[in-house]
């Protein structure tokens, strides 16, 4: 009952949302995360974003992920989209959806995901602005995040 | 020797110029031999001395030493900024 | 930005989802929790939902709860949706949905809003099964959930 | 005298037959007096004799006892099960 997908293209909330939750009357709970190019990042404009990726061991990365999710919660359905290539200003970055009987499951694999996407998946960052190219750097506060896990 | 593939990622892949190599390498080869060989080779690439260099063999995230073997894949990459 | 709404009419993620996101370069993280009717409850089979609030004191709730959560979290936006009235099998209850520039506040305050909302906001259950109807029980869980928050 | 405004919700609602009914009460009544009293004159109401029971006064959720005042909306509830 997994998905998890690299991808080009964009995803429709919509549509992930449906697919968690059409034909699940065992699940009560269903929840989304979707993260988005934002307009700022330490001050300058950015006006856009390329992602890069390790193919084959992000896949296997996520796929990780979420089966350690599956260890600690009771989730019935998962999806996992993450966009790489050249992405724009409030473009849809990455989708994390779980449907669970329970909300404090659904809620809490989601965030569990997130938060070892963010320290563990290999992927890239680097933003175009006004100042040129700028590779991001990885932030502590995402470490902190992960740790609360442990 | 046996020859395995080291691959770079984002800032150390256009530090170094190449997606890609291939390297031959003794028997019993740490991967922090491998690291430590590739610094003293291409001091330019100057991602590979940082200290939170991430490494992964066959798509497996690495934080402690190991032995390569013939065919591993090494991936080298600064830290990870998906999401 | 808030928006807190009780109506009988079901409701569209998608255009939730837009109203969080559109024109919002500043948020990077979206959170939405969906409820949803489940098909079982202490073993009976539930074919139909009637929801009963409190007109007035559960407007009030909501924003009371909604505005604990702003006090405590970086969140922009947030809607909160519930239904009143039959419902059916898989049909949608309750929507809660936030945008932050961070994902652990987005994650954070749709949790405790949900949270609160089960155990403070004036709205009654009652379950249609193949045995009768039957007013559901409040659960000593939903307590331990929200006293996570204290 | 003063008068109140005492609404039903839920099992209570069914169990009293009425979702509101305008009350007397004098100066300086409690809430825990109000529900007392509603108690004695309706022994059939059981929810009202749970000790779970919720009442929320002018909108605002009570645990504590509160004096009543003229006008006052006084609630009476089981736990509530929404969400």
């Amino acid at each position: 009952m997994d998905f998890i997908n690299i991808q080009n293209e964009d995803f429709n909330v919509q549509q992930q949302y449906d697919a968690l939750s059409q034909s699940n009357t065992r699940d009560g709970a269903v929840v989304l995360f979707v993260g988005r190019v934002r307009d700022f990042n330490e001050g300058e404009q950015v006006t856009e974003m390329v992602l890069e990726h390790y193919p084959g061991m992000a896949e296997k990365c996520l796929e990780d992920i979420v089966a350690k999710a599956r260890e600690r919660w009771d989730i019935n359905r998962v999806r996992v989209i993450h966009r790489v290539g050249l992405l724009s200003q409030s473009d849809q970055i990455v989708l994390v959806g779980t449907s669970s009987p329970h909300r404090g499951s659904a809620f809490a694999a989601a965030e569990f995901i997130m938060d070892y996407l963010k320290t563990d998946a290999p992927f890239w960052k680097k933003e175009i602005s006004d100042q040129g190219e700028r590779w991001v750097e990885a932030r502590n506060s995402d470490e902190t995040q992960k740790k609360r896990w442990q | 020797m046996n020859t395995i593939t080291v691959k770079f990622f984002a800032r150390l892949r256009e530090q170094s110029g190449v997606d890609a190599m291939d390297l031959e390498i003794g028997d019993m080869t740490k991967l922090s031999e491998l690291i430590a060989q590739l610094q003293d080779q291409h001091q330019d690439w100057t991602i590979l001395q940082q200290k939170n260099l991430m490494a992964a063999v066959n798509h497996s995230m690495i934080t402690d030493d190991c032995l390569l073997a013939a065919g591993d894949e090494v991936a080298l990459f600064p830290p990870v900024t998906g999401g």
